[in-house]
């Protein structure tokens, strides 16, 4: 399938026109609002399904030594991703060094969410892709936190409480956020039970995703729009313009890596993805924490008010696109 | 019913360092605070809703701490080295208890 | 199948058993309660699938020249029963002006679960009706709040900010309330993807809604039971007796439209339903804003506590006997 | 520690006017506010709560103000203009803050 | 504008018996009351969340009663019998209405 | 199958490793958390579906003679079990006499969630057992809590309101405690609805079921969690030691009543598991209104920190395996 049909049957997708429509209703200013307990069930609905069939899968077909390599090339990428982004932000963009060092951290690390939504798409298309990735994907989320860090620290700014905090605390904090436990952990029961828990768990897990992925999206367009509004002075056509590029420069180099690897098309794809994609439940979280003086709207309003839209709409189909040629 | 004068505490935080604070407190031996959602509002860097966020990074809570006045200087210290660089505020008022030895 | 076995049958389905129990546990005064953000989980799911099913019903079976004709029926329904309701509840209540145009916007307008729970009746019995009544409840929603308006201003009463608040606002914030946006965009996206869309989100729209409706019957009964209690005080014989009848009248005048309009028997009992039932979430906060001085207890007791049961246990069986004899 | 005084202002409001009376905070020029869910209640109508549901029409919201005194008339003009039409409540306090500047 | 004095009286108290201390300020006949969810906490017995939980029985909530002075030795005396004996504490402050005869 | 087959099983089932997932990212301090409105959702889900389950195998095979047999044991140990545990806790622990009284209530009442372990475990195994088993867990809630109370008066303690309050007030409140409401409603649906019911609903109630329970597990693994560390000064060794024998002492008395009554393998495992536990949701409350001067930090720590675990791991198919040899 070419990339423009790709493209269109993505935006013609339940999926998409969920998110779309939240999109919309927050610019029209809608009342229309997903309870935030509401929202975090989902987001832990969606990590728990994408992370338990990941480890059947791999239950089923095995690991492979490819595993650890690719571990090791998201790892790389997540570490070394903010670097590039913040050369890129301090060349084009008036951002403090604070500033770009946090908005780097967000493009190094993952979008759980958008990892979602690359799967779904290769579900719809029939292409598999390897169940370890979700691995991958928690190896991800981290790296760039500390490379930000790193960054920053080089400049002379630092974590708020100094010497006080033992850092251990908060590699702690970092490491085992929610989102990561609840990833690396269902993938770890669903490679245990394999497909006796598939089994068990298929109406839940599998027929329900694409239902509660739309209602997520929902949720995710009204909260961008809502973001994209609040957080508008920010937008410069520089800064908008990382926004749009960083996500394919992580892609790319995702590309290559995939290549080397031997992924599949559908690995391929979704590595891309995850390298393109930018985080922003974990990453804010720890900024706010290790980076206090930089201002959280920004990255935000970047992170989930341009470059998930564009990936959602665009990125996601050109991605499965690219890797059906690259990796074949 | 006779009552005895304290101070109410009252910390606006953003959540990621609730726990921060939480600790500075219990270091500064407090008798004990209240945690209460905060779900809207707006500050220096525009408005927010907790509505539909999934990430706790943005949201704001208030703690609430009633505490003798003879630890109201230490405990504001120690509270306001967290806050001053993070998003947030304090503020202090004066209310009435029945049982002052709680406190 | 006559009204008699319906009504049995409609009595003896579990939505009608869970809403009974809820009135029940509701007057034994138990302590059972459904949390707000499950509540409100539960009425976005209920619009989400009924808007995304008419939606694919019409990609379906296309549309046709009596969509238009049933839209304008429908409106011209709910603007013009707020006038019937204001003539008698002034008539044989002791209501005033503003509460008794308050009341009668909720009559005009329309109740989505009620549209939940006659279409969860007509698939239990395999009668098929027109999918786009979904975009006709829609539009019946909000003409009532303006009829209502133009009664209280008739009499003297009106915004609570008069000419300080631009009149185009308050428009916005009603026709773009959340529960219109979220059944009228799942309507557009059912219709956009279609059988596609359908296969893709079955398991989630259409084999989890009697039991999602269940859940949600067992909290309005709550709800409506503690409603009940409360506006206990202004339950006098007439204003009881006007909320019986009002959902007669309208489904008589819903019945005659749906006739020459030429619906279906399923149809008409839905368009029937619409009419009869009363709104309990869109009227009610737009009267807050542009009636305040109207007791909002009063036409929430009735809506909620009177006539939403009246319509679950006795009115949707009666019209779809009714409608299944007309429409033939 | 030095502190300084400032206002509480604390509306107790019904959800649906919650919009208008954070547009006047806002007119009124205040540094900021606090919206702090109220999830049950008794008044002159009777009592309510929120479990359950769905609409948000029989439902209260406090909201929260630290402001300093010199707005206070203005604040509470332009809030009362509001409130006095609607279900809900005003309430002020005095408060002290660390940092004057910001509120 | 005017203003009026009034007690802000702030009861943190555990939620299985809410309803019998709300059923003891109606008895007192108070003008009304808010309930507002507290979410975490620590006290004597040490820390809490809510988060994660089903049941109520480890949860505190706060009541706010806005109330006349006149009012509030007889509010204090027969809250403070159910307080007394659960978990929980009774925190008085001054306020200022803009409508006296509300309270 | 062995019990250590059994054990192993049980073990490896997702639901216990979602537990333990849970479990162990509280000990390690993890920020996953599930609100507590989706844990409220969840529980609710869980009786809804264990009463409806029930009520339509009553619909199906038709009510014994046994089943008042087993109500009427039911409630004879949830009365005389806390006599047991009072005694023993008084004997070998340094509890005060209201502490162990209020510990002995819950060890009296039961656990729904862990009802739900053990069915979800016999369906499984393609175990039937007796549908009523739902109307006897429902009739053993409440009567452990007026044994703690003739326990506590015996020594001189009782309600916090002395005669000020009304009993029946008090009755009232334990009586119709939301998840008896929730568990014995849904059972009256599930026999009045039968088969046509089950048809309607079964996508929701036994599909998910698995699904739910897993989610539902991991919050209560976070919780449990949580909890033995908040009441980790409370855990000596003689306290540890009884909150693992009573579960054995009321599965054993179980046993033997089921066996005179003649339950089959999968029931006699259902009423073992049903003494077994420990209640957490109705008892704490009742003791908080009930026995103030009770710590309720010790009768939680021991039911939900210790008991519920042990039941959930070791318990069960312990219970399993026996009554597989004691009811053939
Ligand atoms: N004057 C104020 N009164 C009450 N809450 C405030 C005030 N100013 C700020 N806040 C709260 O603190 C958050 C951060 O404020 P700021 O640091 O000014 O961006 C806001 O979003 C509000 O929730
Ligand atoms: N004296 C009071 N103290 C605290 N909250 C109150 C008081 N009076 C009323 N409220 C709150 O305001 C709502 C509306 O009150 P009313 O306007 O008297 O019906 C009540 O349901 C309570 O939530
Ligand atoms: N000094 C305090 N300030 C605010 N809240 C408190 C204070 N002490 C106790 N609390 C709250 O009351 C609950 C019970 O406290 P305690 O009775 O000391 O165990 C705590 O968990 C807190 O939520
Ligand atoms: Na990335
Ligand atoms: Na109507
Ligand atoms: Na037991």
């Amino acid at each position: 399938m070419g990339v423009f049909d790709l493209a269109l049957q993505n935006l013609l997708s339940p999926m998409v026109l969920f998110f779309v429509l939240g999109f919309g209703a927050a610019f029209a200013r809608s009342d229309l609002t997903v309870p935030q307990s509401v929202a975090k069930l989902l987001a832990m609905y969606l990590l728990l399904s994408i992370g338990f069939r990941g480890g059947a899968e791999v239950a089923h077909h095995g690991l492979t030594a490819q595993l650890l390599t690719t571990i090791a090339a998201g790892i790389a990428l997540s570490f070394f991703m903010p670097f590039i982004a913040f050369a890129i932000l301090r060349a084009v963009t008036k951002l403090s060094v604070v500033d770009a060092a946090a908005v780097a951290a967000h493009y190094g690390s993952i979008s759980a969410v958008t990892f979602a939504a690359v799967t779904g798409a290769l579900t719809l298309l029939g292409t598999p892709y390897e169940g370890y990735l979700v691995a991958v994907a928690a190896a991800m989320e981290t790296p760039a936190i500390f490379a930000a860090l790193a960054i920053a620290r080089r400049a002379g700014r630092g974590d708020s409480e100094g010497d006080a905090k033992p850092p251990g605390e908060f590699l702690r904090e970092v490491a085992l956020n929610g989102s990561i436990v609840i990833l690396l952990g269902a993938f770890v029961i669903g490679a245990l039970t394999g497909a006796r828990g598939m089994t068990l768990l298929k109406p839940f897990i599998v027929d329900l995703f694409p239902g509660f992925l739309c209602l997520f999206l929902l949720d995710m367009g009204l909260v961008a729009g809502r973001g994209l509004e609040a957080g508008r002075r920010y937008l410069s056509a520089p800064v908008i313009g990382f926004a749009l590029v960083m996500p394919l420069i992580g892609a790319a180099l995702a590309a290559v890596l995939a290549k080397v690897i031997g992924l599949s098309p559908g690995g391929t794809a979704v590595f891309m993805t995850l390298a393109a994609s930018a985080s922003y439940i974990a990453v804010p979280a720890a900024m706010r924490l290790a980076l206090p003086d930089a201002n959280p709207t920004i990255a935000l309003t970047l992170s989930l008010g341009v470059t998930f839209p564009f990936n959602l709409v665009i990125g996601i189909p050109l991605y499965i696109s690219l890797a059906s040629q690259i990796a074949r | 019913m006779q009552t005895f004068p304290k101070k109410r505490i009252e910390i606006i935080i953003e959540q990621p360092v609730v726990k921060r604070v939480l600790a500075r407190l219990d270091a500064a031996d407090v008798t004990g605070y209240s945690v209460i959602p905060v779900v809207a509002g707006r500050g220096h860097e525009g408005s927010w809703t907790a509505q539909g966020e999934i990430g706790d990074a943005g949201q704001m809570m208030a703690i609430i701490c009633i505490a003798d006045a003879a630890k109201l200087d230490a405990v504001l210290e120690t509270v306001f080295a967290v806050v001053t660089r993070q998003i947030g505020f304090v503020s202090v008022s004066d209310v009435a208890v029945v049982r002052t030895e709680r406190f």
